[in-house]
């Protein structure tokens, strides 16, 4: 203990000697930190906890820098309770264990104010207890499958039925579908989203399910897939297959003919980044349905994007999962200032309700469940590898325990 | 008195066992915070797969790739306890069936399944931990040994199981959890696991059971039994030929082995609160081995030692240089499969072995590489 | 064939074994008395090792059928035909190089070579009687504690034949027991098998004529997998068969 | 099941069935060739196989982002050349690797595992510090897109047609190299008995390392042909080597042809199984008859017949 508080203050030191930009003081520590968390009169420390290594550091990439761009740009405009924000970067190395581990560290050992983090379904599943145990605060960027509602978490992206419903009405409506062919990898989240796509098809909709089916992660041979889909002749392949298998997967769909061209076909789990792998050729003509594309035009995002690509250079792309990101350290800012303190309880408190209106993705609100109310976008990917926003919602309400759907 | 000798051949072996027992028992818990030490318990839960791996590979030469999977069946047995415990019908009220673990529910399981209900006993648990592992090892075992597969295949065989158990696991979440694997585990008798005090405790209990389980391997390693091992792994053929049954002695070994990992695998669980089939998997299994490797494939207090600094080294190095650990583990594990066959054990017990190993291997590029200046001689000291 | 079976020790009866179509051994006819010495030689690939490796269980017959006292050991596993009664000594030395002599004989010994035997096995003193015993009659008894990997190459197949002593079998089967051993280690190999053989039968396979004539009760002589000639030595060296198939070679 | 399709579109599945299986037998086979005589007839067990692979695929990447800047008018041919260049470079990194490493471990095949486990790890980390840790996708041609739409309702997939001939195009050259020339002989003479092959004249340590770095470099064709047809990433190639070394085993590990006939064999399983149960059991289904067969059929489907030992 004696030895972290050591190093916290020798940071300290640091920065006070370098960063004579921190602006005006904030209020005195002693009254936005009463539980001993790392923050000191002119910093604060929070945790960043995502895998640069092993196979999720494919995904979680674009997080990891969207996050550092929100904290550096709140840093240059003063930082939060006029202190500086450091940041102690953790690699959960893509192994769940490690997850939990390094949360731990992060939360006992460092004493962060709030942690940034996570990006599967099964690192966040062993961080919660850790979280809750620790009563530490966790910004979790992902859409994920919902069935989760914790006070120690922020969720920054959609839960199931927010991704799901609208953009099944949309397709349904516009495409005259009525039989599905539900594709994805095997874990959580895809069986449970497919879970939501066919109840709400097979209930609201009066459609038809021909077929569902889950590859093992890191699959990444399709053909006999392919070939069952051709015999069905489905209306809309509804897709949620991810990394590896996700490349495979696009790629031999084009090579056996199957294009935007000839087949419909909804993806809830290929952005930008995923493209990038994928290739734009591969995916032409087919959609996804997200709360946010790159391409998306309103000045929040043209800056947003310009910065991005400032920082990490004009190739990178910005996927949903990253805009999601970029959201948390603003979001955990803006419920700071409003409780007043850097304590989780008053945070976890103040959260509900608070809104952003700089975001990329448009305006965002806090819902009382620690969700975001958001819109939900249809977008067709083009060659170039991005996507033509089609459809835009209205700002649905986050509904993590949807009735009816389970 | 017979029996401190047979434990201990030698008065160093003695020691560096006691020094061992003092590091884990006294130094470790008053120099680190309980965080810290939760860690090295759950570094030392690998070490009673590190000492089956000394018995099977270091000893009798049979290689698995599937200690994990043994690891994973002890640990995944213990958490269907633990989860029956964590989800009772007022904690999990808000479910559509109450009383079953959330991740049935989320699955559209409406009942608990047939061969989860004696989980909810801690003492058909406890004996699940060895029983179920011991039985499927013993099953394969004999069915390999006996047709006489060895070395390569065996270990290529025990890595496609270890990649079956995972894809099953994942493939049937609704009973096992999938993926996510068995998450939210917090108490054991209604005693809080997640506690410091009960992390504390639970490090002595795995601490206690790791130095019974390396004394019962270091009784077995020599005993004639040891002596048999070795004999098979040297020369399977005269074994055989003294009248022993080969494959009843490998799979004895590998049964052992696969009970050993699967009370680590138990504590593992008790320990860090959760269990995954990403600890099952082929990483998993290899790294076990690697462990073992670094450590020293003959001698248990090494292997153990080897989990033990190995994932230190892990922790260490990700939370300094997160780019760089990848390049130095690897080049660790090059290192010692090549130079210090017998791992860091091995350097105490011979102590001209590894240093002149590295002398013959470097003086090898003396000429193309290292021009004529160096000399074995100049460079033997520097690893002694 | 003038006795019944029953009185032999060892009775096989056309034993043959084929590799993919290829007859190594064919219609093999044998008999073993109590207490000799029986010798089969034979030019290379004439199938004796494998007639060996038949009867130890080390390759699995394909018709045919071995007895041992009247028992059938034919497809039984190599370690119940050991405890029954036979050791096998192998062309090149097998012996446990890491082992010390005296461990290599205690590992020998026929007790406790169960899981459980192995686990709680004592050296009691009569088995260290015997060991010392068994060292002195192989001459290794001033090398009891020496790793047996640094022995000479004759001192190696003396401790493998002094292993196989220590198992008591009634038939040792040796192949090619004096490859490679200097003049005076064959004379004192020569006397240790003649010891050997007083209460126990011994099959050899032996190139050597001198060797095979100092030692052989009885002789085999096998070609291309079946039996040439069988009796003494001196009748079948005078067989014009056996002489034909020696000097074509 | 099929009541309600008509007998055509039965038929054009049936096709195209039995295309996809051959599809992912080549596939296999691509990938379990290089292994075949690294593991097979040298004995080493390269769990780095994979990371050559992904070696292979990234020489692709980068030929292609190279011919986009430099000679975009090469951009329909770029391809046939990046396969021999991943080719050259895989072989030379292995020939490297062997020398450096491998031949130390021939007498512990077991150690190999671990030695080339390590390797993996850093070649993982080298490439995810070059290219990111992102997947990239190399640029492919147009002609490799596509498919044959030979009727109504029947296509055949391009990619999977040419990774067909390529993979036949390399069994068929390995064979004529390991039966026919005097290198392959001097391979099979070290393999069954080294000290007598060194004896005679051979010189087994040069011998070693060009099995080591053609068996590389067989991995690194392999890795640019699945450019078509996967992903490339720092991990890309882990995700192949257990496939790899079932196709080896199963055959027979000292026998080419057993690695065809089984590659052959595992890819129909799998795809057939894949059909009419769904994808995680299709493969779990495939792994369990291996490994079950694997337990009665210890030896593989061809096992080297070699006297009684």
């Amino acid at each position: 203990m004696k030895k972290t508080n050591l190093i916290t203050r020798l940071l300290a030191v640091a920065t006070l000697a370098t960063a004579a930009t921190a602006g005006a003081a904030g209020p005195p520590t002693a009254t936005v930190n009463t539980t001993g968390l790392a923050v000191t009169d002119d910093t604060v420390t929070v945790g960043q906890l995502h895998s640069a290594t092993g196979t999720m550091a494919i995904s979680e990439t674009g997080s990891i820098q969207a996050e550092q761009l929100a904290i550096d740009q709140i840093n240059a405009a003063g930082g939060v309770l006029g202190r500086q924000i450091k940041v102690i970067k953790e690699d959960g190395a893509s192994d769940w264990p490690t997850f939990a581990e390094k949360a731990k560290k992060l939360l006992v050992s460092d004493k962060v104010g709030t942690v940034f983090g996570c990006w599967t379904s099964a690192s966040r599943k062993a961080v919660l207890p850790v979280f809750e145990k620790e009563n530490g605060m966790l910004y979790y960027p992902t859409f994920y499958e919902g069935l989760e509602q914790s006070k120690n978490v922020i969720y920054t992206g959609q839960e199931a039925t927010q991704q799901i419903l609208a953009g099944i009405d949309w397709i349904a409506k516009e495409k005259k579908a009525k039989t599905f062919y539900l594709v994805g990898s095997d874990y959580i989240w895809p069986r449970t989203s497919m879970k939501i796509a066919r109840k709400h098809i097979e209930n609201v909709l009066k459609g038809k399910v021909v077929g569902e089916e889950f590859y093992a992660l890191g699959s990444t041979s399709f053909g006999s897939l392919i070939n069952k889909i051709k015999l069905k002749k489905p209306d809309v392949i509804y897709a949620a297959v991810v990394g590896g298998s996700n490349v495979s997967f696009y790629k031999q769909l084009a090579a056996a003919g199957i294009s935007g061209a000839k087949q419909t076909l909804l993806t809830i789990s290929v952005t930008e980044d995923e493209v990038l792998g994928i290739g734009g050729e591969n995916l032409t003509g087919f959609y996804s349905s997200m709360k946010y594309f790159q391409s998306l035009k309103n000045p929040n995002n043209g800056d947003f994007v310009a910065a991005f690509k400032a920082k990490y250079g004009a190739s990178s792309v910005i996927g949903d999962v990253t805009q999601a990101g970029y959201l948390g350290p603003w979001l955990w800012k803006a419920a700071v200032e409003k409780a007043g303190s850097f304590d989780i309880d008053k945070i976890a408190a103040a959260s509900p309700g608070i809104e952003l209106k700089t975001a990329p993705e448009g305006y965002v609100k806090l819902h009382p469940n620690h969700h975001l109310w958001s819109k939900l976008r249809i977008g067709q990917w083009q060659k170039d590898g991005q996507a033509k926003v089609l459809y835009e919602s209205e700002l649905i309400e986050p509904n993590p325990f949807p009735k009816g759907y389970q | 008195m017979t029996l401190l000798r047979t434990l201990f051949k030698t008065k160093g072996e003695a020691i560096s066992f006691a020094a061992f027992a003092f590091l884990i028992l006294l130094v470790l818990p008053l120099a680190l915070p309980v965080f810290r030490l939760n860690l090295v318990g759950k570094y030392l839960s690998y070490g009673f797969v590190a000492v089956g791996l000394v018995l099977l590979w270091g000893r009798c030469g049979i290689l698995s790739l599937g200690q994990g999977v043994f690891f994973g069946l002890g640990g995944y047995c213990m958490a269907m306890f633990l989860k029956l415990e964590a989800s009772d019908p007022v904690t999990t009220a808000i479910q559509s069936t109450p009383g079953i673990p959330d991740f049935m529910d989320w699955n559209q399981v409406t009942a608990l399944p047939g061969f989860w209900e004696p989980f909810k006993s801690l003492w058909f648990t406890a004996g699940a931990v060895f029983v179920v592992p011991g039985m499927i090892a013993f099953l394969i075992g004999w069915a390999m040994f006996r047709r006489r597969v060895g070395g390569v295949y065996f270990a290529i065989i025990t890595q496609a199981m270890a990649l079956i158990l995972s894809l099953g696991i994942d493939g049937n979440q609704g009973y096992t959890g999938g993926r996510n694997g068995i998450t939210d585990l917090r108490t054991l008798w209604g005693w809080d696991i997640r506690s410091e005090d009960a992390q504390f405790k639970l490090y002595f209990c795995c601490c206690l059971l790791l130095l019974a389980v390396c004394l019962l391997g270091k009784y077995v390693i020599n005993t004639r039994f040891g002596r048999v091992l070795m004999a098979v792994r040297d020369q399977e053929e005269r074994v055989r030929f003294s009248g022993y049954d080969v494959a009843m002695i490998r799979t004895f070994v590998f049964t052992v082995a696969a009970m050993m990992a699967g009370l680590g695998g138990a504590l593992f669980v008790l320990q860090v609160g959760f269990m995954s089939p990403s600890l099952i998997g082929i990483v998993p299994s290899i790294e076990l081995v690697i462990f073992a490797a670094v450590g020293g494939r003959l001698s248990v207090v090494g292997a153990v030692l080897g989990c033990l600094l190995v994932n230190a080294g892990k922790s260490a190095f990700s939370e300094a240089y997160p780019d760089l650990w990848l390049y130095l583990m690897g080049g660790t594990f090059i290192a010692v499969v090549m130079f210090f066959p017998d791992g860091l054990a091995g350097l105490f017990g011979k102590p001209s072995g590894a240093g002149a190993k590295l002398t013959k291997f470097l003086s090898k590029f003396r000429p193309s590489l290292m021009g004529a200046a160096v000399t074995p001689t100049q460079i033997t000291p520097l690893n002694k | 064939m003038s006795n019944s079976p029953r009185n032999h020790v060892l009775a096989i009866e056309d034993l043959g074994v084929s590799f993919d179509g290829f007859k190594a051994v064919d219609g093999f006819n044998f008999y073993l008395d109590a207490n000799t010495v029986h010798v089969i030689i034979g030019p290379n690939g004439a199938g004796k090792t494998t007639v060996l490796d038949l009867i130890c269980g080390k390759t699995r017959a394909t018709s045919g059928s071995v007895k041992f006292k009247g028992k059938e050991m034919r497809g039984q596993r190599e370690y119940r035909i050991v405890r029954a009664g036979m050791g096998r000594k192998f062309q090149n030395p097998s012996i446990y190089e890491n082992l010390t002599v005296l461990e290599n004989l205690e590992i020998s010994h026929p007790s406790g070579r169960g899981i459980l035997g192995c686990l709680l096995f004592r050296r009691t003193p009569a088995i260290e009687r015997q060991m010392t015993d068994i060292a002195a009659e192989i001459g290794l008894s001033d090398k009891l504690d020496v790793e047996a990997g640094i022995l000479s190459h004759g001192q190696k197949q003396w401790l493998e034949i002094g292993m196989l002593l220590m198992q008591n079998p009634e038939i040792i089967m040796l192949d090619e027991p004096v490859a490679g051993m200097s003049v005076r280690e064959r004379t004192e190999t020569a006397g240790l098998i003649r010891r050997i053989s007083q209460n126990r039968s011994v099959i050899v396979i032996e190139h050597d004529m001198e060797f095979v004539r100092e030692i052989a009760d009885r002789v085999t002589v096998m070609h291309l997998g079946q039996i040439l000639a069988e009796g003494s030595m001196e009748k079948v060296s005078a067989d014009p068969k056996v002489i034909e198939v020696y000097i074509g070679h | 099941m099929f009541s309600q399709y008509t007998t055509e579109e039965l038929y054009n599945i049936f096709l195209m069935q039995c295309f996809s299986g051959l599809s992912l037998f080549s596939v296999l086979l691509l990938m379990g060739l290089g292994l075949a005589l690294i593991f097979g007839q040298m004995g080493v067990i390269n769990m780095a196989h994979g990371e050559f692979m992904a070696l292979g695929a990234y020489t692709v990447y980068f030929c292609s982002s190279m011919t986009e800047q430099y000679a975009p008018s090469l951009g329909p041919y770029y391809f046939v050349f990046a396969i021999g260049i991943a080719f050259a470079i895989c072989a030379l990194v292995g020939a490297l690797v062997e020398f450096l490493m491998i031949r130390h471990l021939y007498h512990r095949p077991l150690d190999t595992l671990l030695a080339t486990w390590g390797l993996s790890l850093i070649m993982q980390q080298t490439y995810r510090s070059l290219f990111g840790a992102r997947e990239v996708t190399p640029t492919l041609p147009d002609w490799l897109m596509g498919s044959f739409n030979i009727k109504e309702g029947l296509d055949i997939p391009i990619n999977g047609v040419f990774v067909l001939c390529l993979a036949l195009a390399v069994t068929l050259v390995l064979m004529v190299f390991m039966y026919k020339s005097k290198f392959g002989l001097r391979l099979r003479a070290t393999v069954q008995n080294r000290k007598m092959s060194g004896a005679v004249g051979i010189n087994t340590g040069k011998v070693d390392r060009l099995a080591f770095s053609l068996g590389c470099g067989i991995a690194g064709i392999a890795g640019a042909a699945f450019t078509t047809i996967g992903s490339t990433g720092p991990d890309s190639g882990s995700r192949y080597i257990v496939d790899a070394f079932l196709v080896v085993v199963f055959g027979g590990a000292a026998n080419l042809l057993g690695s065809v006939a089984s590659a052959f064999g595992i890819a129909q399983a799998q795809s057939i199984l894949e059909f009419f149960l769904d994808g995680t059991k299709g493969k779990v289904a495939t792994l369990l008859v291996i490994v079950i067969a694997l337990m009665f059929r210890p030896q593989g489907l061809f096992p080297s017949k070699v006297r009684g030992h």
